[in-house]
């Protein structure tokens, strides 16, 4: 259930964007292949008709190959010795027409590499998708798993351990593993506030708090967005080398799916080695959406010097994946305000999707069940607590058997 | 519990490692802009 | 009411740079900071035309919309203006504007940018007029002095216009008229049926 | 949404800016744009928000203290008005100068940056001398009194000719003067500037085919042009706002603008004809166009008849340049040329503009005489909207040109005869033997004084000095070879780059052979870090023209006034007070400034100009008293647009800048000459005849005009210059006053002529009766005195193309101005293997010169950040050299220099192109460390004249830097 609400958001997500970021682009690639069907432009001299205006308005593509390839490139480098030669052939409206498309033939005086885009229109699409959907389905997907969680508190209540606590205490997680867990766990909540404090601040805290004062939170937040990164990078490797052994899938993780961990009825205990399939779930899903936000977020740190989207989009492409999904190709080139764009864009739609399952996570592993938080707390679990929810790893560490088992 | 302070501690220490770091790698947008044969200052 | 806007007469201007370093005097801008830029079409072949560009003060301006702290401002005049006190320098603006108007004083690191600069149409910024507060942060507020951007009034051959959209579009339309070139509905190419060689 | 933070009077002071977009005044403004033919945005605008004015001004309460001076942009020869706004002492704004005629607010990069010289971070900051290497700082006394005492010494040992004066076009006409007489106190006439570089072939080409070396209209006089033919000039990048004029009248007239070119500059971009043609072939593309206007008799007749002698000569040759072989010299193809020929019959008057791309060759004066040729063929000359306009380049280049700044001349063109040093001493009211006694006599190979023809000795004061282009050789060359009596042994660069002379690994040589340099500049400039000496270098900072005054003349011959913006930076002082400090320690100063008073050490620059005033009458120098020269600046709006001509006013009736010759006196209030050899003009009003030179007759051949002359002349046919002698034969004499008889009677009695009368009443008396005072005669397309007496195509020293060398060959070796001269011998190797591709150099806008000024100015270096060599696409890729890559260039003398390769269609194929304007690198060395520190340029780079070559024009030692050999190679 919470998957599905947070996948809805995913998907729905990427297809605006990619319609949105990629239909420019690629009104300028089928441009290439030469005029499209000829519309009756004599109304209006060859200019926009009402059909395209009206497409526009409707979101529809608009085929505006007409214009756009009308940029009076033909012209240019013409015999010099002809009369006129020297104007090329070009007309200021040609010429105004190779700019807004990208196809003219620039150079400038300005050394940014980013200063040659002169007019890109990316930028709209972008800042309308980051102000709407993004907030939009971002915000409530959050807001929907917390109600999840509140309305499961109150239906399952807290998982208590049904032999009570025995007072007897086992270690079960090495400092080691506890520092790692929270450098990255400590530096991720922080930096899902200052995230969230970047994304909502205009429309939530400006009205109540004031410019002035919002602007030196702003400050400080992206000082500490930026910062706590690299603790959250090192957090991340940490935990992977510790765990990742123990998260390798096998056959009780079928087992312990299929009666759902024993959540959603008491007394429920499959077996499980250190980690069970949900904590294997938690763990793959942290490696993979790490790796991905760190990646997307050092491409923001270090604006237009690690570009991946073309290329990413390249690989894909050739994979045939658009095709299998009845999709236009993702554009292979990318001005680099697009591919910062798009960086920004996937580091927060990932970030939701982070949140949301580290929502989940903390619950259960704080109020959500007794006896949870100590193993991360302070290492030690009681050993029923271990019994019941580890009982193989438990059986594992101390040779005894775990003598309780409920359902059998 | 003081392993996890002591994580959390780590994380501001280390915030504050990266950005002096980052402070030393990122130049200013004049020298990005000025050639092999310019001096600035 | 009216509006400001630059044009630039692509058929006039001859990549001097005069609004370039007039821009800069004005304002002392530093090195690597370009509120405005001289672009060049086609350089050394025929058909090569000159533009300068710099922020185009949009009416909806994208910079405006998505500034995370909403640090900018629109005058009665349609002047795009922004507060340096409040910008955080997180470089939304450069990835919205259509035209790459904004600057940073620092490369690289995202987490040092500084504060954004871009062109101000000559109109200053909050501060008070001609505080030196004012010109230390945005240069100089000729606007309110009754005068129009610099980097037009001394431009060389008169291709960069500034001011009142109405009466800039007046001079424009004036000068093809009297021109009757160069600015058709179809290029020489389709007159002449000029190709490439 | 923000708001502006205000204290309620500043916004409301400017909120209604655009508001009131109808107020009255806005409608005056521009339908006075309008009248003045250019509609500026910028003003229009201003009118609208005319309201606002008034009221900020109120809410600016610092603007209280600020003060607005006006002065003249140092960079190129438009003379372009800087309005500088001063607060205590600091210059801290500039205003587009709207009143100026010339540029009506409109600056080039250069002249929007101009301010940048109150900051001056990189300048020279005080005295300093080369110690073991070392850079040490010295105070002035200390500094002038050595490289004094050192002088004197050469003097003694050597002569007064083994110091070289070289002088600068970036002096203001009163220093430029000054220098001149200085050198000549000094006793040499080895004394130069950058003209010799720069227009020196215009100069002499010109000023021999109708008498006046200069721009004969001007650049708003473009405004009338039907047709603009634009050859060997880049106007775009050289002279940017010159553009506004040229555009105006391609707009407005709808003037075709044909633009001749090896490279398709900026300007040709905006050119409707573009017309390629390879380097150094600029007579053979006239002659070829003379062949289309010749066989369709589109020349003038009439206009030939009456004023032009010669030109059947000229047809002679022109006969010989049918399409065909046009088409093989100058690789032109023959119909485009009919086009243009015709373009320019069917389009009159238009105008010629031509710049360095014709006059920096081996037969430059060919060029320039062919240019003026084809002018006078098409009828085009005296007349508004046509004319010869040469762009001169630095910003008084023209002035220090007419105050002979120059190795042959004496101010005002007087030449270096006994005649014209006696008129000069009477002026300065010098003892004309101890003027004399500086000089010495050229001493023979027996160490006596060598004799003439018939046997006098031979005085140095009346043979042409060294000029700036050969200052080396004088250093280099063996003493025996030379007509001097040793080599140069000290220079003194006052204001020159010295990386604007080519071959510069020689002059790396020479530099070092020296033993003294003396570099007298606001920067250190190249000359101070191209060597290896590690003594005897001087550097002393001068200041710019903006940290003094005086008066300035720009291309079209008006004088300017420039007001001090701000007081001389650091410890720099203005040259002429430089030039007393130096006259004080060779005890001449009561000489050299007895007409001139002197505050503490500065001498009173009005003085100055009074005193040529009283002596440059060749060139009508004498009526522009500093007082008109400022009342003009005052009343810069009163003057038409167009015809630079003051509507009313207290100018009223006067041309902008009083436009030379304004003839007489100041008193007699001559308006000024607009545009020259304008026969439909009085010439109380401005016109003149062409000037009777070169004798009343050739060969029986008339040479006086022929049945034209100015309205209201009372000598309705040709008439030669007035003497004494010709007023009394025509009964005028009586009309001169006593004073003015007595001032007659004592230079020479009735041989007195209108140049040498200091009373000026023998030109009073002549324009009263409606005669030109130099006489009214044919222009000739034939200049009889000159080594090629018709302009002929000579192919360059250094070509590619040997199958044209034997029909068009170069030069016999020979002797000028007192250096031995190659040309054949040169011409005679065949470099073409190794060397195929032809070099050619040029300018950028950002940069002026030699660039340490502009390099230093951080608002310009940050444009052009990099030296580079534009390369044709197809050469590059035969070269295998990508765009951006390093390169080698070398020339066949063995200079090299490292760059970056430009791959680019702007340059034909077989042509690379060069800036000239860097420096700081020599062949592939970064010399920044040698600069004294913190006087480094921002940018460096290798100059191009490091590669450039060997080749001196034939008549004026013009070097030759836009046809030579290089063969480029990836680094």
């Amino acid at each position: 259930m919470i998957a599905k609400s947070i996948s809805k958001t995913v998907s729905t997500a990427l297809v605006f964007l990619l319609l949105n970021m990629v239909s420019p682009v690629l009104a300028q690639e089928d441009n290439s292949t030469g005029p499209a069907a000829a519309i009756d432009r004599s109304a209006t001299g060859g200019a926009q008709t009402l059909e395209d205006v009206l497409a526009r308005q409707a979101n529809a593509k608009v085929d505006s190959s007409f214009r756009s390839q009308n940029d009076g490139s033909d012209a240019v480098g013409a015999v010099t010795t002809n009369q006129l030669g020297t104007l090329g052939g070009a007309s200021d409206p040609q010429l105004w027409r190779a700019l807004r498309y990208g196809s003219a033939d620039i150079t400038l005086s300005t050394r940014t590499p980013e200063s040659l885009e002169i007019i890109q229109d990316t930028g709209m699409t972008w800042l309308a998708f980051r102000a709407g959907p993004l907030r939009e389905y971002g915000g409530s997907a959050l807001l929907g798993v917390t109600a999840l969680l509140v309305l499961f508190y109150l239906v399952r209540g807290r998982i208590m351990i049904d032999s009570g606590l025995s007072g007897q205490k086992i270690t079960r997680f090495k400092a080691v593993e506890r520092f790692g867990h929270w450098l990255m766990a400590g530096a991720f909540v922080i930096l899902g506030l200052t995230g969230l404090l970047q994304l909502f601040g205009r429309v939530a805290l400006i009205p109540l708090i004031g410019h002035e004062f919002y602007a030196s939170y702003a400050t400080i937040g992206k000082w500490i967005h930026n910062n706590f990164a690299w603790p959250f990078m090192i957090g991340l490797v940490w935990i992977t080398v510790c765990w990742i052994a123990h998260n390798i899938p096998n056959r009780d993780d079928l087992k312990w799916l299929m009666v759902g961990g024993g959540l959603f009825t008491k007394g429920v205990h499959p077996p499980a080695r250190k980690f069970n399939a949900g904590q294997k779930l938690i763990f793959w899903a942290v490696v993979v959406l790490g790796l991905s936000i760190s990646v997307s977020g050092l491409s923001l740190l270090f604006p237009y010097k690690l570009e991946l989207f073309a290329s990413s989009f390249a690989h894909i492409n050739s994979l045939g994946l658009p095709w299998l999904l009845g999709v236009d190709p993702l554009p292979e080139q990318l001005t680099h305000h697009a591919e910062m764009q798009l960086a920004q864009v996937w580091h927060t739609i990932i970030a939701f999707v982070f949140m949301a399952i580290a929502l989940a996570h903390i619950y259960i592993g704080s109020v959500g069940m007794q006896g949870a938080f100590a193993a991360m707390g302070e290492g030690e679990v009681d050993e029923n607590w271990a019994k019941e929810h580890h009982s193989i790893w438990y059986t594992d560490v101390t040779g005894k058997p775990a003598d309780h088992h409920p359902n059998e | 519990m003081k392993t996890m302070y002591l994580a959390f501690i780590a994380i501001v220490v280390l915030s504050f490692a990266a950005q002096f770091t980052l402070g030393q790698m990122g130049q200013t947008t004049a020298t990005a802009a000025a050639g092999p044969s310019v001096r600035l200052d | 009411m009216a509006r400001a806007k630059f044009l630039c007469d692509a058929e006039r201007c001859i990549e001097c740079n005069a609004c370039v370093t007039a821009c800069k005097n004005e304002h002392e801008v530093p090195w690597g900071i370009n509120r405005r830029r001289v672009v060049t079409l086609n350089d050394g072949k025929p058909g090569e035309r000159s533009i300068s560009v710099a922020c185009m003060h949009c009416s909806d301006a994208p910079c405006m919309a998505v500034c995370p702290v909403d640090c900018f401002y629109q005058t009665a005049d349609g002047i795009v203006l922004h507060s340096k006190d409040l910008c955080i320098g997180c470089g939304y603006c450069f990835y919205a504007c259509p035209f790459g108007a904004p600057q940073y004083p620092q490369a690289g690191n995202f987490g040092s940018r500084g504060k954004m600069d871009k062109c101000t149409f000559c109109a200053g910024g909050p501060e008070e007029d001609h505080s030196a507060a004012e010109f230390q942060k945005y240069g100089r507020n000729r606007i309110a002095e009754g005068k129009l951007p610099i980097c037009a009034e001394m431009c060389s051959t008169k291709a960069l216009l500034a001011g009142d959209g109405d009466v800039v579009s007046a001079i424009y339309r004036e000068r093809v008229v009297a021109r009757g070139f160069g600015s058709g509905a179809w290029g020489w190419g389709t007159a002449y049926e000029q190709k490439a060689n | 949404m923000l708001r502006k933070k205000t204290n309620g009077i500043a916004s409301s002071a400017h909120r209604p800016a655009f508001l009131n977009s109808v107020a009255e005044k806005s409608v005056d403004r521009r339908s006075f744009l309008r009248g003045s033919g250019l509609t500026i945005g910028g003003l229009a605008a201003i009118g609208a928000m005319g309201g606002t004015v008034a009221r900020a001004a109120t809410t600016a309460s610092s603007d209280a203290m600020m003060e607005t001076i006006k002065s003249i942009c140092t960079h190129c020869s438009v003379g372009c008005t800087v309005i500088a706004e001063v607060r205590n002492g600091v210059w801290v704004g500039q205003e587009p100068g709207y009143d100026s005629p010339f540029n009506l607010g409109a600056h080039c990069a250069k002249g929007a940056a101009v301010r940048e010289h109150a900051h001056g971070e990189r300048r020279l900051k005080y005295p300093m001398k080369k110690v073991a290497g070392e850079w040490i700082r010295m105070s002035w006394e200390d500094a002038i009194s050595e490289i004094s005492a050192e002088m004197l010494k050469i003097r003694d040992e050597s002569g007064p000719d083994s110091v070289y004066w070289l002088g600068s076009a970036k002096h203001s006409n009163e220093q430029a003067y000054l220098f001149r007489k200085f050198a000549a106190y000094w006793g040499t006439n080895n004394v130069d500037h950058q003209a010799r570089i720069c227009h020196s072939t215009t100069v002499a080409g010109v000023a021999n085919t109708w008498g006046y070396g200069a721009m004969t209209n001007s650049y708003n006089d473009i405004h009338n042009s039907k047709a603009i033919f634009l050859i060997g000039g880049n106007p775009a990048e050289a002279h940017p706002v010159s553009l506004l004029h040229m555009l105006k009248a391609k707009e407005e007239n709808n003037a075709p603008l044909i633009v001749c070119d090896p490279r398709f500059t900026r300007t040709a971009a905006h050119a409707d004809e573009y017309v390629r043609m390879r380097p150094g072939t600029d007579v053979a593309l006239i002659w070829g166009l003379l062949w289309h206007i010749f066989e369709n008799g589109w020349e003038d007749r009439d206009f030939i008849r009456s004023r032009v002698w010669g030109m059947d000569q000229i047809r002679e040759e022109v006969a010989k340049w049918n399409p065909a072989e046009t088409e093989r010299v100058t690789g032109v193809p023959g119909e485009q040329l009919e086009r243009v020929a015709r373009t320019l019959a069917n389009n009159r008057p238009g105008t010629v503009i031509w710049c360095m791309g014709g006059t920096q060759h081996t037969n430059g004066n060919n060029n320039t005489r062919a240019y003026c040729v084809l002018q006078l063929a098409l009828g085009n000359m005296g007349v508004s909207g046509g004319g010869t306009n040469i762009f001169r380049g630095h910003d008084n280049v023209q002035g220090a040109t007419d105050l002979g700044v120059l190795s042959h001349d004496l101010p005002g063109y007087y030449g270096l005869a006994a005649g014209s040093w006696a008129h000069w001493a009477r002026v300065w009211q010098e003892d004309l033997d101890w003027l004399k006694g500086r000089f010495v006599n050229l001493k023979g190979a027996d160490g006596n004084d060598a004799l003439d023809g018939d046997g006098k000795p031979i005085s140095l004061m009346n043979t042409n000095g060294i000029p700036v282009s050969r200052w080396i050789d004088g250093v280099l060359e063996n003493k025996e070879n030379m007509d001097q009596n040793d080599n140069v042994r000290a220079m003194v660069l006052w204001g020159h780059a010295a990386n604007s002379q080519t071959r510069g690994t020689e002059m790396k040589t020479a530099m070092e052979k020296l033993d003294m340099l003396v570099v007298i500049d606001p920067y250190p400039t190249v000359a101070a870090v191209m060597h290896d000496r590690t003594d005897g270098v001087y550097l002393l900072p001068a200041a710019t023209q903006f940290e003094t005054r005086g008066s300035v003349t720009a291309s079209n011959r008006s004088l300017q006034w420039r007001d001090q913006v701000v007081a001389p930076l650091f410890e720099c002082k203005p040259d002429h007070t430089i030039i007393k400090m130096f006259a004080d320690k060779f005890g001449f100063t009561d000489r050299l400034f007895r007409n001139i008073a002197i505050e503490g050490d500065e001498p009173v620059v009005e003085d100055i100009t009074r005193e040529f005033n009283r002596g440059m009458w060749t060139v009508g120098y004498t009526g522009q008293s500093p007082e008109r020269i400022k009342l003009h600046m005052a009343n810069q709006h009163t003057f038409d647009r167009t015809t630079l001509k003051a509507v009313g006013g207290p100018a009223d009736g006067e041309y902008y800048g009083l436009p030379w010759p304004c003839w007489g006196t100041p008193e007699m209030g001559h308006p000024g000459t607009p545009n020259l050899y304008d026969i439909n003009k009085p010439v109380a009003e401005g016109g003149l005849p062409f000037r009777a030179r070169y004798g009343v007759e050739r060969n029986g051949d008339n040479l006086l005009a022929e049945g034209v002359s100015n309205p209201g002349a009372e000598l309705t046919d040709g008439y030669p210059e007035f003497t004494m002698q010709m007023l009394i034969d025509l009964g005028w004499d009586g009309d001169l006053t006593a004073d003015e008889r007595a001032a007659i009677d004592k230079v020479a009695g009735v041989k007195t002529n209108w140049k040498t009368d200091l009373s000026g009443g023998i030109q009073r008396v002549a324009i009263k009766h409606g005669c030109a005072p130099f006489g009214n005669a044919k222009a000739r397309a034939v200049v009889w005195t000159f080594p090629d007496p018709v302009p002929l195509h000579r192919e360059p020293l250094y070509t590619n193309r040997r199958d044209l060398v034997e029909d068009y060959p170069t030069y016999s070796d020979r002797k000028l101005y007192r250096l031995p001269t190659m040309y054949a011998s040169i011409q005679a190797k065949d470099f073409s293997k190794d060397y195929p591709i032809i070099l050619t150099s040029g300018r950028l806008v950002e940069y002026e010169g030699g660039g340490d000024e502009s390099r230093s100015n951080p608002w310009l270096a940050e444009l052009q950040q990099d030296m580079f060599v534009e390369i044709n696409t197809r050469d590059a890729n035969d070269l295998g050299i990508r765009d951006g890559e390093q390169v080698w260039v070398e020339g066949p003398e063995g200079g090299k220099v490292k760059v970056m390769a430009m791959v680019t269609e702007r340059v034909g194929a077989g042509v690379a192109f060069m800036p000239f304007h860097f420096g700081g690198h020599f062949q592939g060395e970064d010399r920044r460390s040698v600069y004294p520190k913190g006087a480094d340029p921002y940018v460096l780079g290798e100059a191009s004249n490091t590669a450039q070559t060997y080749g001196y024009d034939a008549v004026t030692l013009m070097q030759e830097t836009k046809a030579t050999l290089c063969k480029i190679s990836a680094a």
